[in-house]
């Protein structure tokens, strides 16, 4: 197996990340925003277990289970938000 | 029993009146009957406990109550011959005030309150008086502070009190500068008590230049409740207060506490060889002498009855200080034997000023044209006052003004006859000219704020100003008397100078 | 087992690892490039699922052990719950809210 | 550079961020925001910091992080909470200088 | 390779964490901060803190982020009018003084690292003392059993921030109703979700002996299936505070007391503890204490009660 | 009759039988996290995450067979393989092939399990997204990256309907 | 019997306030005396052993150093012990009357009333560094929480502030601990200490910890907080956090810097610290002078009085030692005293603007007596305890011929009389305002009697002086450190 294969799907997923963060601060809704923490989620879940693999640290595959179980918390949290909640919001 | 009551009945001694203050917060200010009684008995307990203080000292004992505040800083109160001058002429001018004060007060609001600091002051007095180290004068000193400052604004007006804070702006300083110098003094020398002859030049300190700068701090401390110049200014303008106040104020407790301080400084801790030794008598004796010029100069100007008396008062205090200030025995025996003749003869012009103004409403000097055909008693006993203020015989004044005179040139200073003789010319130069209105001129048709008085205020308030008057006469007049302030004085005096 | 078995597995394992971050590379690009909310949404469900999928099963051949290949599968479960809720969710505030959102994401 | 050296310089752009927004964030909630960044920062500079013991990280900082973490949590729940009621009352989320306060 | 993962994830940290307090939008702060916080979670995870990461993702993704939606939710509906936010402030000396604090943890910190030492002696001791507590997960050791006082001590901080947040909560602005769980698919997620906060919350406080995991993560994930639970709206807030709230709130820092105190009796060391069982006990109670003082933090109330028919 | 708050009318039976599901798929889930090592524990928490799955049970449980579950599951993996792929390729593409658009769609599935199983697997499948449901809970907007991907709908909506025997 | 007694200290309160939530509300009260009555006497047996043998020493569940955590009790703790119990008794007395336990305000205050209790007795308990920060965390957010329970805009505002403050200064203080665990390995005080080489790293180190600290404790410049929080809290609350409270954190700042950093050669940082308290003293003074409200003076004379305590750092000698620890007392109590009196003021009034005070002697009399006992101690006037501090630290300035130090201090004394004689004249001798004599609810006497009796010992201390500075002394590092 090639050593740097699990860090290297780390990087290229964190690398990813960043790249969906440009969502979260281009917006232009609040629901722009959320779907990208959404995208955050499940790519942290997968960075995690390859973290654990690679690693060698069975405990992450835990932390991954939490943030794919508590996900929804936050989605939930939003949908209460009043649809004006963005307002004000956007371009600097 | 004996070493029991030695150690108590000082502080008994104090603690009466501010037990009685206390009651008479607590008593509250409808309770007029009982207040009048708490404040007779224990002006009386206190005057017979000075006595049984007294014989006690006679017979050779000393009293001497002690307990430590801190490690090697005692709270001492002990009755020497020098606290007990003082301790009896405040228990006997209290309880006259008192009868005075509470006829003066028959219908002023807040009573309560003030015969409670009232007591609370004398206990303060007291305690001064019987103060064995400088550490518990202190401690008094900053006690009389805080209780006379009620007195002072008492009457709530806007006017009382500014001068309330002017008051506590210079005591309060003052105090902070004595409370740096005592502290300074305590490193230097511990906390020792006053002994006649003085602490530290037992000690043989070789630090010539702080001995004389906390000196200076001390008669700065003292020298803003004896009123020096330039720390006088708030004595003027606390003549807001009531005529009882005054009275006390000038007459007893404040100012005097500040010369008796310096007393205590110069005879007791410094003593008055190191005192000379260091050259600090002269430039205090010339800042006596020239309060005692300036004071009386401004006397002069003044319009207002009490405002003229208070500006003699400025100068007369410092008489003491000059007597103390020259060393020698005689003029020490001029010294303090005028803080005596100075109290008695003060608080007789003031209770009569307190007559005048409470009967007739007479407050300016303007006013008391013919004062004397409406108001005979009172206005004979203001006569005596003032006549002994000038220095004339056989009124008590003239014996201290002779001793300081002969004991200034016994030491060497004849400037001071000039500086005496100025000052009685200044006395006669503000005083006479009331003498004159008051016998001379015709009353008005209508005095400025008559009121009805009763008889019994009448007795009480006249009766205390003849009493005080036939004091200052006395003590003139028997002199050569073995119980006589004069011959106490002396024999205090011979202790300080074997 | 054989050398060359352990190598086959892991190959396997490597591509579907590799295929997953592609599905991932996907869900972003997606998420960038779609026009507008639910568009974008489309691409995070459906794209990010797979991959984790993907993840999951390269992940669960190369661990080799029945407990954690069941906690993989639980996960990627969860995941495709909490995906589709999410989604949900979020397109139906964005809807509730569309005549106000459309005319902003023109102006975007 | 190793690793511990690269999150302590992380931690300390966290602190001197979490500074700044503590300076100028004018809502309530930034400053909670910045508070937060700032213990997250002294966390990463506790766990970093204190190095490996035989290979393997120091537990110790990491408890004390653990504790950290729930009285971070703790506070900040009831900042919110105080915020939300400030806001209630005064219609302000954002201190302002009123010392003195109404009687 | 390590490098290159780390500097992306501290890189990433850095940008959120700027994101989060320079943005425009109060929301976007949020988001951003939620964001964060999951991010350190991978963080802790490549610092080798397992614990750590579980609880930051726990409190991250279950409470705080939450929470702050939360609080933004009750500030819009309280003064729908008033502007988003108020003027930042405008400091000269903001930037200034906030590079000298960073450079300044960074040259002390920096020291710290680089500084030739001797390796940390309690953490020595931590591990030369586990074996004897029965327990090999080291940071369940010293929170449990070396320094339990800072444990017990932190139930009692968590109790007085809720204690403190109670005496601002008022009847009147309890939580506006959260939406009710009329969709289906929620119904679903808490069918599902919630039974497995559970099992999860029980498995982590079990596992926390030997492996990451122990009673503020359970509690942690336990809250969280509270808090969807409220946000579902099958849990609405309440006022009054009846025994079967009072009790599992303070249940952890009473069964730690009792059995701390208890072993003064038998003439041990006051907090030793008697052995695992205690240490199991302790952690569940702390762990029903700290999801329900989290949960009641999260409703802004003293008490809750189910959804009314 | 709103889709899932009906908690009130599940029956005791039902909510015996939503619990005992519970217990049994958390039971599993214990086991594959922990082994056998501690399963009183584990008997513990699945108790109580049943009691509250009961508790929060909505509706009816509507009876499903394991092979057609099984079927079912083979359909939407291949359908959400589908979907990503499908997804993964518009992105890609340098036009951005996509005509979005909403669709409403009466569901004639009932309340209740088939219904929810429908709204959160549509986001699945290729091209489509559950994006709201109105208030009665029949109708179901859809949103379509293309106007040809209502298909995958109606064929999700059959396997249902088979899956819970509704066709009978 | 000590280890029991230590152990009570801290768990009677804490399980108190569990309790309180728990038993049924006809038995609040009777449970909250019982938790705080006995807290003196558990004092009792552990005054005798550090009397006999200066500090008592106590590894909690038993793992010795460096391991656990370990609870040191010498003269200068035993010293705050006292004063917060005297402090939970009597203000508690009024906080009694003010928010009974049984109705729901009760149940908002007393839990964390004790809370409070537990965290100040477990901080001064502790030599732990990390522990402090715990407790200090506790003591915290229990002082803020019941701030917060006036619930009234200003209060919160201040405790919003006091809190952002707050949880700033821990985190500097936890950011110091974290640096001396990197550096040597340990968390205790005592051994770090030892362990501890002068140095770039751990005086930065300490630095940070005792910046948060003086934050913590509102040491001017850094006091902006206190004087909104205190002056706005409810009367109780507002004793106890200007008493104790604050006092807390100056207390770890001493055990760090003569404890921990213990013969470092830092006399710039001394004379810093010195300056700081002395601009406390200053500004402190001048701000309550211009006070409108009764709180806000007393809140601004805290952050006065607060700045003699910093003047032990450039003295550093056994007198100004004793001077601080017995300033700290004497203020505590006339601080509560003073509080006390303005709170049933207040009370009865329904406000304290100071205009509103006038002629207050008469309707309010004990509580105006009150006012007037502490504030006698509280300018250092004879014969009260805050002349004995005054003197010492005056005595210690001298030894040093430290001139300006004596100077600061008399003009100190003097600035705090020139406030408090404002509010004595104002309450006493103005003509009563018109209007507030309809509005008057007179104060409950259990109320007005606390305040009296906190009052009565600031100023009887001045002749208790021998035992607590004989302690005090058995307490200067200078005599333990070898």
């Amino acid at each position: 197996m090639i050593s740097w294969l699990l860090p290297g799907l780390v990087v290229f997923l964190l690398l990813n990340l960043a790249a969906g963060l440009v969502r979260v601060a281009r917006g232009p809704t609040p629901a722009d925003r959320m779907s990208s923490a959404l995208l955050f989620g499940s790519t942290t879940v997968a960075v995690l277990l390859i973290l654990a693999e690679w690693m060698s640290e069975p405990a992450m595959r835990n932390v991954a289970l939490l943030f794919v179980m508590l996900a929804a918390v936050i989605s939930l949290a939003f949908f209460g938000m009043p649809r004006d909640i963005g307002a004000g919001d956007d371009e600097p | 029993m004996i070493p029991l009551l030695l150690f108590w009945l000082p502080l008994v001694t104090v603690l009466v009146s501010a037990v009685a203050g206390l009651a008479i917060f607590v008593a509250g200010e409808r309770r007029q009957r009982l207040r009048t009684w708490l404040n007779l008995a224990a002006a009386v307990l206190k005057l017979m406990l000075i006595a049984l203080i007294g014989l006690l000292v006679m017979a050779g004992h000393t009293p001497e109550f002690r307990i430590s505040l801190l490690p090697e800083l005692d709270l001492v109160l002990r009755a020497d011959a020098l606290s007990m001058l003082f301790a009896t002429l405040s228990a006997l001018l209290w309880l006259v005030t008192t009868i005075y004060a509470i006829a003066y007060l028959e219908h002023a609001p807040n009573r309560a309150r003030f015969f409670g600091f009232f007591s609370l002051c004398v206990a303060s007095t007291m305690g001064i008086a019987m103060a064995g180290n400088l550490v518990t004068f202190f401690i008094f000193y900053e006690l009389l502070t805080l209780t006379t400052w009620p007195l002072v604004v008492h009457t709530g007006t806007a006017a009382a009190i500014a001068s309330g804070r002017t008051y506590l702006r210079y005591t309060l300083t003052g105090s902070a500068v004595f409370l740096i110098g005592l502290v300074w003094l305590y490193g230097l020398a511990g906390g020792q008590d006053f002994i006649a002859g003085g602490t530290i030049s037992e000690l043989g300190l070789d630090q010539d230049w702080s001995l004389r700068i906390i000196f200076l701090l001390l008669v700065i401390g003292m020298g803003v409740k004896a009123a020096l110049f330039p720390l006088h200014a708030w004595l003027p303008k606390a003549m807001v207060a009531p005529a009882p106040v005054s009275a006390l104020l000038h007459a007893v407790a404040v100012v005097k506490a500040g010369a008796f301080g310096l007393v205590r400084v110069i005879e007791d801790v410094y003593g008055p060889a190191l005192v000379s030794e260091l050259g600090l008598g002269l430039p205090l004796a010339i800042a006596a002498a020239f309060t005692i010029i300036y004071g009386s100069a401004l006397a002069l100007f003044q319009t207002d009855i009490k405002k003229r008396l208070a500006f003699s008062t400025v100068s007369q205090v410092s008489y003491i200080i000059l007597g103390v200030a020259i060393g020698g025995p005689v003029a020490t025996i001029g010294g303090l034997v005028h803080l005596v003749h100075q109290g008695l003869m003060k608080i007789t012009l003031f209770f009569c000023a307190g007559i005048f103004a409470n009967f007739l409403g007479v407050k300016k000097i303007s006013q008391l044209d013919g004062i004397g055909r409406r108001l005979p008693w009172t206005s004979a006993c203001f006569t005596i006052g003032a006549l002994g203020m000038i220095g004339l015989p056989p009124v008590a004044g003239f014996i201290s003004k002779w001793y300081l005179g002969a004991g200034a040139v016994a030491a060497g200073q004849p400037w001071v006859i000039i500086v005496l003789v100025t000052s009685t010319l200044l006395n006669a130069a503000y005083f006479l000219p009331l003498l004159k209105r008051i016998w001379l001129h015709d009353p008005p048709r209508q005095w400025p704020a008559e009121v009805q008085v009763s008889r019994l205020e009448t007795a009480a308030m006249v009766g205390s100003s003849i009493t005080t008057a036939l004091f200052s006469l006395a003590v003139g007049l028997l002199a050569g008397f073995p119980l006589s302030p004069l011959n106490w004085v002396t024999g205090i005096v011979t202790e300080y100078f074997p | 087992m054989s050398m060359g078995d352990t190598s086959l597995v892991e190959w396997i394992a490597t591509s579907l690892l590799v295929l997953g971050a592609l599905f991932y590379l996907a869900g972003t690009v997606g998420l960038l490039r779609f026009p507008d909310v639910h568009c974008r949404l489309h691409a995070l469900t459906k794209a990010d699922n797979l991959g984790l999928l993907l993840v999951c099963a390269g992940l669960g051949l190369l661990a080799c052990d029945w407990q954690v290949a069941a906690l993989l599968g639980t996960i990627w479960l969860l995941g495709l719950l909490a995906a589709t809720v999410s989604a949900h969710l979020i397109a139906r505030h964005a809807c509730r809210d569309h005549s106000a959102t459309s005319s902003r994401t023109g102006s975007a | 550079m190793s690793s511990a050296v690269l999150f302590v310089i992380v931690a300390a752009l966290l602190f001197g961020i979490g500074v700044y927004g503590l300076i100028i964030a004018g809502h309530l909630l930034r400053k909670l925001f910045a508070i937060n960044i700032m213990g997250n920062a002294i966390f990463i500079l506790m766990v970093a910091a204190s190095g490996p013991l035989d290979g393997k990280p120091d537990a110790l900082p990491q408890a004390l992080v653990l504790t950290g973490i729930v009285i971070a949590v703790s506070a900040t729940a009831f900042a919110l909470a105080l915020m939300v009621r400030l806001y209630q009352l005064t219609g302000q989320a954002s201190l302002h200088n009123n010392e003195g306060g109404d009687d | 390779m390590n490098l290159a993962v780390d500097s992306l994830i501290g890189l990433g940290l850095v940008a959120l964490a700027w994101q989060a307090i320079s943005g425009r939008s109060l929301f976007r702060g949020i988001v951003m901060f939620v964001v964060f916080g999951l991010t350190m979670a991978l963080a802790w995870a490549r610092m080798g803190a397992p614990d750590l990461a579980l609880a930051e993702a726990a409190i991250g993704a279950g409470v705080t982020g939450a929470l702050m939606l939360v609080a933004l939710r009750r500030l819009v509906q309280l003064h729908p009018d008033q502007p988003a936010e108020p003027k930042r402030a405008r400091s000269r000396l903001a930037l200034p003084i906030a590079l000298l604090a960073a450079s300044l943890v960074a040259v002390i910190g920096l020291g710290a690292v680089s500084v030739d030492r001797e390796p940390g002696r309690a953490g020595v001791a931590v591990m030369d003392n586990l074996a004897e507590t029965g327990l090999s997960n080291p940071i369940t050791g010293v929170l449990l059993v070396f320094r339990n006082l800072d444990t017990l001590l932190e139930v009692a901080v968590l109790l007085a921030a809720f204690l403190a947040a109670l005496a601002v909560f008022r009847d009147q602005e309890q939580a506006p109703a959260p939406p009710r769980g009329d969709l289906p698919l929620v119904g679903a997620l808490l069918a599902i979700i919630v039974p497995l906060t559970i099992l999860v919350s029980v498995h982590l406080l079990l596992a926390g002996s030997h492996e990451p995991g122990g009673a503020f993560q359970a509690g942690a994930v336990l809250a969280a299936g509270g808090v969807l639970l409220i946000l579902a709206g099958r849990l609405q807030p309440a006022s009054g505070m009846p025994l079967a709230t009072a009790l599992p709130l303070v249940l952890g820092l009473l069964v730690f007391s009792v059995i701390g105190l208890a072993m003064m009796l038998t003439g041990a060391p006051l907090l030793a503890l008697p052995g695992l069982w205690a240490v199991y006990l302790i952690e569940a109670a702390m762990m029903i204490s700290i999801a329900l003082t989290l949960v009641l933090l999260f409703a802004g109330a003293s008490g809750l009660r189910r959804e009314r028919p | 009759m709103r889709g899932n708050r009906d908690t009130s009318n599940a029956s005791r039976r039902q909510r015996w039988a939503w619990a005992l599901q519970i217990f049994i798929v958390l039971l599993l889930l214990w086991i594959m996290l922990n082994g056998l090592a501690q399963l009183w524990a584990g008997l513990i928490a699945a108790l109580a995450g049943a009691a509250i799955g009961a508790w929060l049970a909505s509706g009816q449980p509507h009876p499903w067979k394991p092979h057609r579950l099984l079927a079912f599951a083979g359909f939407f993996l291949w359908e959400s393989l589908k979907g990503g792929i499908d997804v993964a390729w518009r992105a890609f593409h340098p036009k951005l092939p996509i005509q979005p658009g909403f669709t409403s769609y009466r569901m004639a599935l009932p309340a209740g399990q088939p219904r929810t199983l429908m709204v959160s697997t549509v986001s699945l499948l290729p091209g489509t997204l559950s994006a709201d449901l109105d208030d009665s809970g029949e109708m179901l907007e859809v949103h379509g990256l293309t106007p040809d991907a209502m298909d995958s709908v109606f064929r999700l909506e059959a396997w249902i309907t088979w899956l819970f025997s509704l066709d009978r | 019997m000590t280890e029991a007694a230590l152990a009570g200290l801290v768990f009677l309160p804490l399980l108190g306030a569990c309790l309180l939530l728990l038993v049924p509300r006809q038995w609040r009260t009777a449970l909250v005396l019982l938790v705080v009555v006995p807290l003196p006497v558990l004092l009792l047996p552990i005054t005798a052993v550090v009397w006999q043998q200066q500090a008592v020493q106590m590894a909690v569940a038993g793992h010795a150093l460096p391991l656990g955590i370990v609870w040191r009790v010498d003269a200068l703790s035993l010293l705050l012990l006292w004063l917060n119990a005297f402090l939970l008794v009597f203000v508690g007395l009024q906080a009694l009357t003010r928010f009974p336990p049984a109705t729901p305000a009760g149940l908002r205050f007393w839990p964390l009333w004790l809370l409070l209790a537990a965290g100040i007795h477990a901080l001064l308990l502790s030599a732990d560094l990390f522990n402090l920060y715990v407790t200090l965390e506790l003591v915290t957010l229990a002082g803020i929480g019941l701030i917060a329970t006036s619930n009234r805009p200003a209060a919160l505002q201040a405790a919003m502030r006091y809190l952002l403050l707050a949880l700033m200064a821990s985190l500097l203080y936890l950011l110091g601990v974290g640096l001396i665990y990197a550096e040597i390995g340990t968390l205790d005080l005592y051994e770090a200490g030892n362990l501890l080489e002068p140095g770039l790293l751990p005086a930065t180190a300490m630095v940070l910890m005792i910046t948060g600290l003086l934050v913590k404790a509102a040491i001017f410049p850094l006091h902006a907080w206190l004087p909104a929080a205190h002056g706005n809290a409810p009367g109780p609350v507002s004793a106890l956090l200007s008493a104790i409270v604050v006092k807390v954190s100056i207390y770890i700042v001493w055990r760090l810097w003569f404890w921990t950093a213990e013969g470092w050669p830092m006399p710039a940082l001394e004379l810093f610290l010195g300056l700081l308290g002395a601009g406390a003293i200053l500004y402190g003074s001048a701000l309550a002078l211009v006070q409108k409200r009764l709180k806000m003076v007393i809140a601004y004379s805290t952050v006065a009085q607060l700045g003699y305590l910093m003047l032990i750092f450039p003295l550093a000698s056994l007198l100004a030692w004793q001077a601080a620890g017995f300033h700290l007392v004497s203020h505590g109590l006339a601080k509560a005293a003073l509080f006390v009196a303005a709170g049933n003021i207040l009370a009865s009034l329904g406000t304290d603007r100071l205009r509103r005070l006038a002629g207050l002697d008469q309707r309010l009399p004990l509580d105006v007596f009150t006012l007037a006992l502490a504030s006698v101690s509280l300018m250092g006037l004879p014969p009260s305890g805050g002349f004995i501090g005054k003197w010492l630290f005056l005595q210690a300035a001298w030894e040093q011929g430290a001139w300006g130090w004596m100077a600061l201090i008399a003009l100190g004394g003097l600035l705090a009389a020139a406030y408090l004689f404002r509010i004595l004249a104002l309450t006493c001798f103005h003509p009563r305002s018109h209007g507030h004599s309809s509005r008057l609810r007179e104060p409950p006497s259990r109320a007005s009697l606390a305040g009296l009796l906190l009052a009565l010992a600031a100023i009887g201390l001045g002749f208790a002086s021998a035992p607590i500075l004989t302690m005090l002394a058995s307490a200067w590092p200078g005599v333990i450190a070898p």
